[in-house]
């Protein structure tokens, strides 16, 4: 079904609706990609912290 | 605490800077009549403490009290009877040093242009009194800050290395002045690098690296 | 009640309580979101006014909702945090921001290209549209107006009461509509009493709310996560569960 | 001394700021002049940017006016704490036993006073370069007046959050400006209906209470983003 | 060591204090997109406090542009020299062995890079938001980028002139406008014929001119005026 | 003159400020070698006397030669030999205290970064090195600017109260600069409230009220 033109052309606009959905789509891929590096970069920040408290108390 | 709760106590104050645990629970107990020297190398948090001291920061851990409350629950109490004098003067430039003392002052209690200008004379600033601060040495307006912190008349004086850019004459007479103060039962903090001489009974607080 | 909150308000707890929900929110927001496109661009009938350009609300309405809950999330946790000194409400208002941005980006893009088949524009200084738009501009301030600030704790501060000021537009996003005749269309789906959207076009719509809702739920778990490390780095506890 | 004798009043510290903001503004006067200047030629760069149609300046009008007013409104306001923050006066003030909400709304007002209501002044007279009918200058007066009060607070406020930022300036225009759109919608489109003869009640009436809004709460939250921002 | 081994060369001179510029600069990202935002800002503030009627829009858009590109221009302007005066880094620079006109043009042209370049980039965004058609893009573009240069080495001479004084920022408009005005009329010109589908090419050669002309004698004039303040 | 003209000298200097007559034909002559402490009470005119010698300020009469010419007719020359070190630290607060010093000492010669961390060690702020300067104590950016003034390797320093906010070790540290320096041939007029404890010979130039 998915493979019928008609759906593709989305009734004649295609040319709106792909592009939204295309671009509410890498919003979401966005959010995860910057999430997951948010949380690692926390972790280089709080492991750098235990460096530098390791290297203070030496 | 079982001693009667007067002056101005800090109970373990943290405070971090940055990554820096500038403060590791600092103490201590000043009573009035007592001038605190506080000394320590540079970079050891003196300055935070003032500020600690005075509200401008919250530490992250520890209270200041004045009198026995938290300095947070008598606000505007604790800062009729505190003045604080900051590493910078803290002058208007475009502001005359008269008009500088007469605003700054003003705020605290009410007080005549007359005798502002008596206490910039016993400064050393008299004539001064009418330069806008922007024209005045570092020196003048040291003197300028030095007579805003008389004029106040407070209680507790929180002064932040006062004796900077001050020539040796000015030296002695914050010397005396300090003298006064803590004589007629205030109490000072001074921060200063070198040892304080005056005639009363100094406590030290040290500030280690 | 009193005491669960004040559990959740303790670092340790709120990260590791984010930690177990994300997984559940993804999971959901995977499969609401997955059968809501098929069902909403494959299945459902195109409309019989707008054609088959009516499937943009498949994503417009849920972003523009995740853009005003992404705004209100932010302030009441900033308000918490700032009113009752908890620290982890800066957290997760610092963690909301940025993905609300986002959304109202997506919801201005997805907007703009539904309103050139619908009204012949892209874009129109309308109430709505133009509300939206301030709403971008105060995610922006509050972001920005945290990150100049050298000390995160007044950056915190700081952007905290911005975004309480800033929440006065909410309201007039949402209501907008309402208040002056707008190009915009009123509530369709959140209206009282029946839904004037026939159920086979309702319900992928519905699936895609829920399932945006429960994406931002996941991504906001793993962004407090990494607040709270970043911001508790010196304590104990982080480098207990760091090094381990 | 007593302390009944010598203590300082609400209203007596409100007016000693007062005092204090309104001299440092006298001390130079040609800077006392630049926010009106400013308006002055935002206003007139306008009419040259583009080809003067009287037609085309009218149905400008309102929005150049309320524009000009707003950016020469939010420049001036970026001064307002911040000079006083870097030579460390603002720190002394706040540590005035006076509270320091008491001492936004001196500043603030005396703000208003230098640049707001000056510029509410000199507006009939651009309006009319702009070839405004006379039968909308008092509408368009009333509106502005309201207008840059509602400012100065949102000002306040911005300025509050900004205060000891490098650059602060442009951060106080990104945070202030939205919240000041619904204010030029409403002032312009008050102007903009006395032009064309319809009623503009309706819009005064809604920038009437934004002000009495923003003036009871504005106090608050400046003073509040003041004391973070000093900490 | 031999003075030749180690002395610093005009070019490595300049090259160092756009490195230094540039990475003051960059250390706040958010504050580098911050005269971009408000050219944003100014442009939206335009369509709302007008009745957003395509025709009105399109016949101010030129105009709109021009002036918001002046604006955000001059308000990143007057940091240019301040900050460092203020901090007393300005005469450390001026102390130094490089003559203080290659610090002027390395200062300005980070400055332009900064501010002047990236809003040119964005301009296009702006102007399709308030309907000029794009066939007069290019022209827009050409004109954008010449002028916002011109009006760098301008704000660079203002900001010379009025760098140390309190409020220099409103005082610095009230120099550059003035002088900015051909640019303005010109550069509005040359957008507005772009868009009514004439020729533009005259204007342009003006403007090209006027960049031309304050390039070669703008570091000149600025070095002149910041060793008056300096003083 | 008849000695062979080196150093620094300043020829009858009069300045007018407003309406006073701070300098009031100073004279001196610095050779090589030689340390000139200049000192005088608070507003006396120590720090226009050292803007005056270092350029910033044009006196009213009077010239400042360097080996023998007036320093506006060898402006880039002498700006190559001499470092200034003002009342205030002159640090830009968003650059880390050797980014300061990269784009302050760079101007003026090629050196690699590692020679700078050394100078920066060396005045006791090496771990500071990649802090901003804008969250450093007063004292650390003294000693930031004192690794300055080191990095520059000029013949002629001009160095106004740099013994402020420097703490006891800091002190004898700068002592124990300036000792090196003008043993090395090197010339240095610095304005201090206090007498110099250098153990080479210190001419003195007081300026009166
Ligand atoms: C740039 C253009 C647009 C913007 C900024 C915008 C903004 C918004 C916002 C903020 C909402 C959420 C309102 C709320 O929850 O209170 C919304 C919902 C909605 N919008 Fe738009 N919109 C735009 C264009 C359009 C167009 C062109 C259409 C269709 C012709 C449309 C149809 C809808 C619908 C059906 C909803 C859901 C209403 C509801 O049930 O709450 N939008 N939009
Ligand atoms: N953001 C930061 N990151 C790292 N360290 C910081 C930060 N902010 C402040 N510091 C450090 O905290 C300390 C602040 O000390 P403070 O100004 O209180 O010192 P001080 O005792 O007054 O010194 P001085 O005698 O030089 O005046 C300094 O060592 C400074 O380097
Ligand atoms: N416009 C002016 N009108 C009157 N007096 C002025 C003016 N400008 C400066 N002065 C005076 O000139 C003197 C400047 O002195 P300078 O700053 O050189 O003093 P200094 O010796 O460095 O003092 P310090 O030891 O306090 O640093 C001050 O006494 C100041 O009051
Ligand atoms: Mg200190
Ligand atoms: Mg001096």
């Amino acid at each position: 079904m998915i493979l019928r033109s008609g759906f593709w052309a989305m009734g004649g606009y295609a040319r709106f609706v792909w592009p939204s959905i295309g671009f509410a789509l890498a919003i979401l891929a966005w959010n995860v990609w910057s999430a997951r590096r948010h949380h690692a970069r926390a972790l280089v920040r709080v492991r750098r912290a235990i460096q530098m408290a390791r290297s203070e108390e030496s | 605490m079982h001693e009667p709760a007067v002056g101005l106590t800090a109970e373990k104050i943290h405070v971090w800077r940055g990554d820096r645990h500038v403060l590791r629970g600092v103490s201590f107990a000043a009573r009035p009549g007592c001038l605190l020297h506080v000394h320590g190398p540079n970079g050891t948090g003196k300055t935070t403490l003032l500020r600690v001291l005075c509200g401008l920061l919250r530490p992250e851990s520890g209270v200041v009290r004045w009198g026995g409350d938290p300095i947070e629950t008598i606000r505007s109490e604790y800062q009729r009877a505190m003045t604080y004098a900051s590493h910078e003067a803290a002058l208007k430039g475009d502001l005359t040093a008269l008009e500088n003392l007469r605003y700054a002052v003003g705020l605290k209690r009410r007080v005549p242009d007359a005798q502002l200008r008596t206490t910039l004379e016993r400064t050393g600033v008299g004539l001064c009194a009418d330069l806008p601060a922007r024209v005045l040495s570092a020196g003048q307006r040291r003197r300028v800050a030095m007579a805003r912190v008389l004029a106040m008349r407070s209680t507790l004086w929180l002064l932040d290395e006062p004796y900077t850019n001050l020539d040796a004459k000015g030296g002695d007479l914050l010397t005396a002045l300090l003298d006064e103060h803590v004589g007629a039962g205030g109490i000072a903090l001074v921060v200063a690098h070198h040892a304080l001489p005056l005639t009363g009974a100094v406590d030290r607080l040290e500030l280690a690296a | 009640m009193w005491k669960w909150f004040h559990r959740l308000a303790s670092p340790p707890h709120l990260y590791r309580t984010a930690a177990a929900f994300a997984p559940w929110f993804a999971f959901a927001a995977a499969l609401l979101i997955g059968y809501g496109l098929v069902d909403g661009l494959v299945f459902a009938p195109p409309d019989y006014q707008q054609g088959d350009a009516f499937r943009i609300i498949y994503v417009h309405a849920p972003s523009a909702w995740l853009s005003l809950f992404g705004y209100t999330t932010m302030a009441v946790a900033g308000a918490i945090a700032l009113i009752w000194r908890i620290k982890v409400g800066y957290a997760v208002a610092a963690a909301a921001a940025p993905v609300g941005a986002s959304f109202t980006l997506s919801a201005l893009v997805t907007g703009s290209l539904w309103g050139r088949p619908m009204w012949g524009t892209y874009w129109a200084w309308d109430p709505r549209l133009t509300s939206e738009l301030i709403l971008l501009f105060l995610y922006f301030g509050v972001i920005s107006l945290r990150k100049a600030f050298e000390d995160p704790n007044r950056g915190d501060r700081a952007s905290a009461l911005l975004g309480i000021v800033g929440f006065v537009n909410v309201p007039i996003v949402h209501f907008s509509v309402y208040w002056w005749n707008s190009l915009h269309q009123g509530g369709t789906v959140m209206r009282l009493g029946k839904p004037e959207m026939p159920g086979s076009m309702l319900w992928p719509l519905l699936a895609m709310l829920a399932g945006f809702m429960c994406f931002f739920g996941a991504v906001l778990c793993v962004r407090v996560r990494g607040e709270i490390l970043s911001r508790e780095r010196q304590s104990t506890w982080v480098r207990e569960v760091v090094s381990a | 001394m007593s302390a009944a004798e010598t203590d300082v009043g609400l209203l007596r510290g409100i007016g000693l700021v007062l005092a204090r903001e309104l001299r440092l503004g006298f001390r130079r006067p040609d800077q006392l002049l630049q926010p009106l200047v400013f308006f002055l030629i935002v206003t007139t760069l306008f009419p040259l940017a583009l080809s003067p149609l009287t037609s085309l300046l009218r149905a400008m009008a309102p929005g150049v006016l309320w524009v000009a007013a707003l950016l020469s409104s939010l420049l001036s306001m970026e001064t307002l704490f911040k000079a006083d923050a870097d030579d460390g006066t603002l720190e002394q003030l706040a540590l005035s036993s006076q509270p320091l909400g008491a001492i936004v709304v001196a500043k603030t007002i005396a703000h208003w006073l230098v640049s707001g209501a000056a510029l509410v002044a000199m507006s009939p007279l651009v309006a009319t370069a702009l070839s405004v009918p006379p039968r909308a200058l008092p509408t368009m007066l009333a509106s502005l007046a309201l207008g840059t009060l509602t400012l100065s607070w949102l000002g306040a406020i911005g300025a509050g959050l900004t205060v000891g930022l490098r650059r602060g300036g442009v951060l106080l225009s990104l945070i202030v400006l939205p919240l000041a759109m619904p204010l030029l919608i409403f002032g312009a489109s008050a102007t903009d209906r006395a032009i064309g003869g319809e009623n503009p009640a309706g819009a005064l009436y809604f920038l009437a209470a934004l002000c009495v809004f923003t003036t009871s709460l504005g106090p608050l939250a400046a003073s509040a983003a003041l004391r973070i921002t000093l900490e």
